[in-house]
């Protein structure tokens, strides 16, 4: 709550979503950014981090075609014009996943575990999928 | 205090719901405020009252009905990840088209900006799920 | 920051990545099947054994006598009722699920 | 070769009542048998008729029940597991007590022994689930 | 099917059901049980595994009414009554567990990972909860 | 046999357990998020290589292709599609779910 500041007469929180599951396998990558687009109505100071298997819903060239699954790679690309763009991947998880950052849809900032350990203790709201 | 609280597994297959019911029955014993109560992913199959657990094991459906009911607590289930599963309240269901509902006294199918802003308000947000 | 882990440390990678991140001065409550985390002389002691040494560790009573733990359990961590949970959460300024 | 398949999650949720679907459809498309497709766990719920997915994704209840009526499947849905999770056909709604039922054309509720039956008459019995 | 056999004029065909996850966390032990219960009644060859987590559903003294769940770890003893006798439970997944022998409720065989890997060879069908 | 594994080898021990456990002459088959193993220059690159020295490897290609792994497979590893699938269950007189 200390990072809590009225703004504009309404209540502007820290807000991380934090995505740690793959895409396709579960429904938690696509239904976690369904909620990452309807908080950008919302005028929150919102931040996304991926951590884990998260930093694969990051990767280029998905095709569902076989599976019969929608793509939703491209919606990652489409968070700026949400004003969503603090995207944060840790660096230890791409890197063991045999990732650099060309292999990824969207321009991260990489941090460290211990800076994103750092920035999670920030918020004030971190909600985990 | 104020808490949020998010739910987001189905009854039985994950602990999460009992979890969250534990911990919202524990909060409010201790006199804190529960701000709302948010169904997500398979979290929104909480809502159904067409269970039929057996008879020497817990209702899951049940508790959180009665407890929204006794302590007025506003328990909100996503509408989008409803509609995915199949969980309809009387006015969704004609407007859907469908045949029947399924939803028990207790909940109610809001969007997901409920769970944003039960973010904001609450002093606290708890994420229960798999 | 309280971190909350809820599944076995045996079956998937939860609460090590619970430990690589976590800044220091949070806490750690393992609840549901996270609790199997406390169990004595098994492969992850060390790793809980670690983590205690940078933040207290509590696991939930309930959770750890459901599945036969309430004898086995590591010195050191600290046992918690659904009441002591919500302390928990309240004492912290924020708090993240590892589900 | 006689085919059965077991479905263990939900729609949606896990990709397991997906990589189910096209097993299915490959092997009948080899010219296979497929004896029996048994839903267990969560994976009742692929066969509730109140589902309203998004327009752009793929609808996983109708896939399912419009191949069981092409195909003639017998696609078999475990009553106890139904029942916890709150699936019901016209029959047990009303043997419960219960002022509505969900299940879509081409599933029958059933017991657990049609899972082991099916072990025993298939060739293979291949499992999907989390 | 090399090992399916006929007798008494039916089918019998040898089932493993291998219990790799724990109870209470998740549904899957108890709605596994559920089924190996029903198996009895088909008179097949039928044996239990279990693995990884999986051990953890044979501790002795579990409690569950603080969580208010059903226990259903005395169902384990009863198995004997279902004529359910082979019981295997694989060594490294025990011991990395912190468990022996001892702290199970019932008598099982303790396998290594190639006897039981051997042991699922043979199987007509394997069922994994 | 043939053994399925539907899980990621970075946040589960499902695959560990089935090569831990899996008796010689059967396959492994990756399917959903079980095929992230086949990623070239990753962590579980060297298991899966171990791996492929006891038997076959198969990556189920739709969902390799989901994931956008398609251009960084491992050398060894056979994709195939829902009607290899198929075979590979007939050809083997048993299948696992590693789930």
């Amino acid at each position: 709550m200390s990072e809590m500041d009225m703004e504009e007469g309404g209540t502007v929180k820290k807000f991380m979503f934090l995505n740690r599951k793959a895409p396709y396998g579960t429904v938690y990558a696509l239904e976690g950014l369904e909620v990452v687009l309807i908080s950008a109505a919302f005028d929150q100071d919102v931040s996304l981090a991926f951590l884990d298997d998260g930093v694969f819903q990051l990767t280029k060239g998905q095709n569902t075609k076989g599976v019969e699954m929608k793509n939703f790679s491209p919606t990652y690309r489409a968070l700026e014009g949400y004003d969503i763009e603090k995207l944060y991947v840790e660096r230890e998880s791409m890197e063991s996943r045999g990732l650099s950052e060309d292999d990824l849809l969207v321009d991260v900032q990489v941090k460290s575990a211990a800076e994103l350990g750092a920035l999670m203790n920030e918020q004030d709201v971190v909600i985990s999928f | 205090m104020k808490f949020s609280i998010m739910v987001n597994e189905g009854p039985y297959t994950h602990q999460a719901s009992d979890s969250a019911y534990q911990f919202a029955k524990a909060a409010l014993a201790k006199g804190h405020e529960i701000y709302r109560v948010f169904f997500y992913h398979d979290g929104v199959n909480n809502a159904t009252r067409l269970t039929v657990p057996p008879q020497d094991d817990r209702n899951v459906v049940n508790r959180w009905s009665e407890l929204a009911q006794q302590q007025k607590l506003d328990m909100v289930v996503c509408i989008a990840a409803a509609q995915r599963r199949g969980l309809l309240d009387e006015n969704e269901a004609s407007r859907q088209g469908k045949d029947a509902n399924n939803i028990v006294p207790g909940f109610r199918i809001s969007g997901l900006g409920q769970l944003v802003e039960a973010g904001i308000q609450a002093d606290r947000l708890v994420v229960f799920g798999d | 920051m309280l971190h909350i882990v809820n599944k076995s440390p045996f079956e998937r990678t939860s609460l090590a990545s619970c430990l690589r991140v976590a800044a220091k001065g949070g806490a750690l409550l393992l609840i549901e099947d996270g609790v199997y985390a406390v169990v004595k002389n098994s492969a992850v002691e060390k790793d809980l054994r670690g983590a205690m040494a940078g933040m207290p560790v509590y696991a939930l009573q309930a959770d750890v006598e459901a599945r036969g733990l309430a004898n086995r359990v590591m010195d050191g961590v600290k046992l918690v009722g659904y009441d002591g949970f919500v302390d928990l959460v309240a004492e912290h300024s924020n708090v993240q699920s590892w589900l």
